[in-house]
């Protein structure tokens, strides 16, 4: 019975929030917004008391035992502490704004701009001409690449309307179909969870 | 042969200086090469062209946050300036999410600068955040007043002189998303087929792709899209003699190009390596094993 | 004598469909020309006088009263205002509003999800009459799996897993754990380590769980270190710089990068390469997948994840399903395809002069996308 | 050229360039600035957690008038969380796990068959205004062909043999050719992300420009 009653749960809330979708009476709406906007967010937030466990378990261990770099961890926690606190004494004030903007923001910024050296070593490693697949990979990425500046207005007048082509035609086409694939594998998992036969997310026996 | 190995081989970090160069010189010595607007960006701007005083409100409504300011504070930016010289009503939603708010302040203050004959109240609206998201965009619909109450400023809506006449969708004649996000998309939902309003998007490069369906279909007014797109929308300003501030999306543009060109280079020299040492291992009987 | 039809200013009133109730919608017709504003008034049953409601949208001609009382009867009246003069037209029956049961305009979702429940159901019935009919294509990352685990074994370096940045509400998040099933069965043989770090919590005590049960199952309880599995934070880049550090410094031979990513699915994916890892990546977002092609050594695309627990298990309720999965995908395939053929004679016929089939398919369309509201 | 005086600028800066460090090799200024960077936004989401969900939903509706009483069980359900800390009753977990995976999956359903499916499927018909022009109606077709082959690609359960194996290469051209104009399109994206850093250090920093 103990396994059998978390699946009956599934399958229960799982049907009723989904012909919920299709009554548009307010009882409907008002059994949405106290599961969606008071369960799930509750049970959301005891789940952080897990994170909050494995994040100081893992660090304080590192600590305790001194292994290699634990003073990294020990930043890590006066961090946490340090923003946790600064937010919930000066109920965010100006002092938690500027540690947003002034570290958080550009920490956030920074890490984000490194995908403009990255995209450049990938696309010089990957784009070789192995194979046909690649070589279209290739070739469509230095074609969009070259009509995206306006340098490749000059190379040839019709540059961007191509590159308005290649991504509104075939690449769409393509998205379009991808997307059909991945909403009817979603849809399918999400089927599966309801009906009990997914169940690794509950620890798999 | 043994030049071009070495080349594949290249350590990627010479890859990043050669893009951490390309991207600094044209900020400090900025070059100034031209731009060619494209149709979304030419659809958009003649969308709002053609609107004036008397033709509804546009609501420009902020959807970033730091890490997309670059590509779309320009944007924004371009778009409520061209409202306000045009005397187009123009009413600056803060954005559907708590983290946009200072972007649109910093935005609307900037501009509001340039015109300082234009009043809070009278020629723009700021409104600031509400919870609610698609709740926020459904009851835009019904009442603005209501939904909001005051403005960001704190000044109760239905004392601002333009409110009077803007009630909900059916006095708005355009929405423009400028989004980091896919929050475009609750807005075609919930505003444009819900409502019927017309809807434009202003959005990063990388979410334009995605938007193409839209655009194709006719839900999207106009798309801009990534700096270019600001850079065209600032060209096109310029042309029709409209104020453009300071230009950043054009200045970025030069970096564009050049870094653009680097890595385009780099692909073809990448591809003229990789076949010279091929032919190379083939004579020799070496088979190149894939890694 | 021609008798000129003045088609006079009219309005019209019906219960809003498909709402929760409490509101009204009123549509104005043959709004006369120069029409500056038309107000709209309202009767309530029993009283006298005619209130102001609002303003009815020039532009649309609709309004939706929402300020009504379900079960109470209403009269309107609307009042054209032009530069000279007033146009009024009122309605004649009483009107009353109520909340609908069953939500008209989603019947085609209605519909598709019938079609889909029904086959998938049909399939897993089938499949467990007879297994061995079902058919999987082969999927080369998942057979590079135990390659690129031996070869971490080999070299003596621990596995790498990401998640993702998802919640486990995301259907890409879910077919990582299974995944994660899989890759910790494998570990546990070659008795290698692995290192699980976490964006959300619930999927992080999720990954615990699993990754325990397939220690055990392997027949290696033991060897399973629970802090191999921790939560880094809630934050996309500063997940993206602990992961980036973890590559690092533990060197793992083997990465996996399978879930939902967003932008900095590229920051791993190049970090990965730059330490001489194998790579092997799947993800559900469809704007990363070019990142993973062009920088992973092996890519599940999109819904290849969620074949990748039946193509492995080989369970016959999961073959099913993906046999359910691709029959509607052959459903859809033949209405798009019979939508064009259809759509191409309704063209060809009208040109003709003959409407009725562009009315049909017009009207199949409008079915269509008025689920979209 | 005027230096910026702002500690608050002065912290970016060298946070910005700690990480830009790692692009050298990893050093213990990156490492400084990732675990800076990990424990900050912990204690940032934290906080929004804290104000945004747990006040607004959790205490004041439950503490103060009127006591939405009702708010016990959401909130047993999520004590047997706890369960997990126990070896006997850490199957208690699986009730507030089914609860929300289960709730969350039938919520999405129809979402996702109606923005993923149907909205692309109704956007897939060829309606008249398409073939306005032979430009548009080759297009038109192009799509279809593109749309049909891809799904085709993406066939699990049948070989790809004869009629069946030539469509779904047709369809992997198409979505290379997607792949390949995505990635060329975000380069855009990316760098100017690095221009607006490059940006910052110059001018409000450096203050060169």
């Amino acid at each position: 019975m103990r396994r059998k009653l978390p699946l009956i749960i599934a399958f229960g809330i799982g049907f009723a929030m989904l012909i919920q979708y299709f009554i548009p009476h307010p009882r409907s709406e008002a059994f949405y917004n106290v599961i969606v906007q008071q369960w799930f967010i509750i049970i959301f937030a005891f789940m952080y008391i897990f994170a909050l466990r494995s994040f100081f378990m893992h660090h304080i261990t590192k600590v305790k035992k001194k292994k290699e770099g634990y003073i990294f961890s020990a930043v890590a926690m006066v961090s946490v502490l340090f923003m946790l606190l600064s937010g919930l004494i000066t109920s965010r004030g100006p002092f938690f704004d500027s540690l947003y903007n002034y570290m958080i923001a550009p920490l956030q910024g920074t890490m984000f701009s490194l995908l403009a050296f990255f995209i450049a070593s990938a696309a010089f490693r990957a784009f070789r001409a192995r194979n046909v697949q690649a070589t279209l990979l290739l070739v469509t990425a230095t074609v969009v690449m070259i009509g995206r500046v306006p340098i490749g207005d000059y190379l040839w007048k019709g540059m961007p309307a191509l590159v308005e082509w290649v991504m509104t035609i075939p690449s769409m086409a393509a998205m379009r179909g991808i997307r059909i694939g991945v909403g009817l594998g979603a849809v399918a998992t999400a089927m599966k969870i309801i009906l009990g036969i997914e169940r690794s997310y509950m620890g798999g026996e | 042969m043994g030049f071009w190995q070495r080349f594949l081989k290249l350590d990627r970090r010479w890859i990043f200086l050669g893009i951490t160069v390309v991207v600094i010189i044209p900020l400090i010595k900025p070059i100034g090469l031209p731009i060619k607007p494209t149709k979304p960006v030419i659809d958009l701007f003649t969308y709002i062209d053609t609107l004036g005083p008397e033709s509804g409100a546009v609501m420009v409504v902020t959807g970033f946050d730091p890490s997309t300011m670059p590509e779309l504070m320009p944007m924004e930016q371009a778009l409520l300036r061209h409202c306000l010289v045009k005397g187009i009503p123009v009413i600056s939603l803060g954005g559907l999410y708590p983290a946009y708010i200072g972007m649109a302040k910093m935005a609307i203050d900037e501009v509001t600068e340039e015109f300082p004959d234009k009043k809070s109240g009278e020629d723009y609206v700021f409104l600031g955040f509400i919870p609610g998201v698609s709740a926020v965009i459904l009851s835009i619909g019904i009442d603005i007043a209501t939904t909001f109450g005051n403005d960001y400023y704190g000044t109760p809506i239905d004392s601002l002189p333009m409110m009077s006449s803007i009630m909900n969708y059916s006095d708005i004649s355009l929405v423009v998303d400028v989004s980091g996000t896919s929050t475009p998309e609750y807005w075609l939902m919930y505003a444009q087929e819900r409502y019927g309003v017309n809807v434009g998007v202003a959005c990063t490069a990388v979410s334009a792709p995605a938007y193409y369906a839209f655009l194709q279909s006719g839900q999207f007014v106009g798309m801009l899209g990534g700096l270019k797109g600001a850079a065209e929308y600032e060209e096109l300003m310029t042309r029709k003699g409209y104020p453009t501030g300071r230009r950043n999306a054009t200045i970025g543009m030069d970096s564009q190009s050049l870094a653009h060109l680097l890595i385009i280079l780099l692909i073809i020299l990448g591809n003229v390596g990789y076949f010279i040492v091929r032919r190379g291992e083939r004579k020799q009987g070496i088979i190149m094993r894939k890694r | 004598m021609i008798f000129l039809l003045i088609l006079s200013f009219s309005i019209s009133a019906k219960d809003t469909p498909d709402d929760a109730g409490g509101s009204i919608t009123i549509n104005a017709y043959n709004i006369p020309e120069g029409t500056q504003r038309i107000l709209l008034y309202r009767l309530a049953g029993g009283d006298t006088i005619y209130e102001e409601v609002g303003l009815i949208s020039i532009f649309k001609g609709e309004y939706d009263d929402a300020s009504v009382v379900d079960g109470m009867e209403y009269l309107y009246r609307g009042k054209a205002i032009t530069e000279d003069r007033a146009y009024v037209a009122e309605i004649k029956e009483y009107i009353s509003s109520s909340p609908e049961w069953f939500n008209k305009s989603r019947t085609s979702v209605l519909l598709l999800l019938i079609l889909f429940w029904v086959v998938v159901l049909i399939y897993i019935q089938l499949a467990k009459k007879n297994p061995e009919g079902l058919f999987i294509r082969r999927l080369p990352p998942l057979e590079a799996m135990d390659e690129a685990v031996g070869r971490a074994t080999e070299m003596g370096k621990p596995v790498l897993y990401v998640p993702g940045i998802e919640y486990i509400t995301d259907a890409g998040t879910l077919a990582s754990i299974t995944i994660l099933e899989m890759v910790g069965k494998k570990v546990a043989e070659y008795d290698t380590r692995i290192i699980n770090p976490h964006f959300d919590p619930i999927v992080m005590t999720i990954a615990q769980e699993t990754l325990k049960t397939a220690f055990s199952e392997a027949g290696r309880p033991d060897a399973f270190n629970k802090d191999d599995v921790f939560y880094l934070t809630s934050e996309q880049f500063g997940f993206a710089a602990g992961v980036d550090g973890i590559m690092h410094r533990e060197k793992p031979g083997a990465i996996f990068l399978q879930g939902y990513f967003y932008a900095e699915s590229l920051i791993l994916a190049e970090t990965g390469y730059s330490i001489g890892a194998i790579q092997i990546a799947g993800t559900n977002a469809t704007t990363q997948l070019p990142f993973f092609v062009a920088a992973c050594d092996y890519v599940l695309l999109g819904e290849e994840m969620f074949a990748a627990s039946a193509y492995i298990s080989r369970e016959p309720r999961l073959l099913g399903s993906i046999k359910g999965a691709d029959l509607v995908k052959s459903a859809l395939l033949i209405l798009i395809g019979a939508g064009v053929i259809f759509g191409t004679i309704a063209f060809i016929a009208d040109n003709a002069g003959n409407p009725t089939y562009m009315e049909i398919f017009n009207k199949i369309l409008e079915f269509l996308a008025r689920a979209a509201s | 050229m005027s230096i910026s005086t702002s500690i608050w600028v002065w912290i970016a800066a060298l946070l910005t360039l700690m990480v830009y460090s790692f692009l050298y090799k990893d050093n213990p200024f990156y490492r400084l600035a990732e675990h800076i960077f990990m424990g900050l936004s912990l204690g940032y989401t934290l906080t929004i957690l804290w104000y945004n969900y747990i006040i607004p939903r959790v205490y004041e509706p439950l503490f103060l008038p009127p006591h939405q009483w009702s708010l016990i069980f959401p909130i047993l359900l999520g004590l047997m969380t706890f369960g997990i800390f126990s070896k006997k009753y850490n199957w208690l977990i699986k009730y507030p796990l089914a609860f929300y995976v289960g709730g969350y999956a039938g919520l999405r359903i129809p979402l996702l068959l109606q923005s993923w499916i149907i909205r692309q499927v109704e956007a897939s018909f060829l309606t008249p205004d398409k073939f306005t022009s032979v430009y548009s109606s080759i297009n038109a077709i192009l799509i279809f062909v593109g749309l049909v082959t891809t799904l085709i690609y993406f066939y699990f359960s049948k070989k790809r043999e004869h009629g069946f194996g030539a469509a779904a290469n047709v369809g992997i051209i198409f979505i290379m050719v997607a792949f390949g104009a995505a990635f060329g399109y975000t380069v855009m994206a990316r760098i100017s992300l690095l221009i607006g850093r490059m940006q910052f250090l110059i001018q409000e920093w450096l203050g060169i420009m």
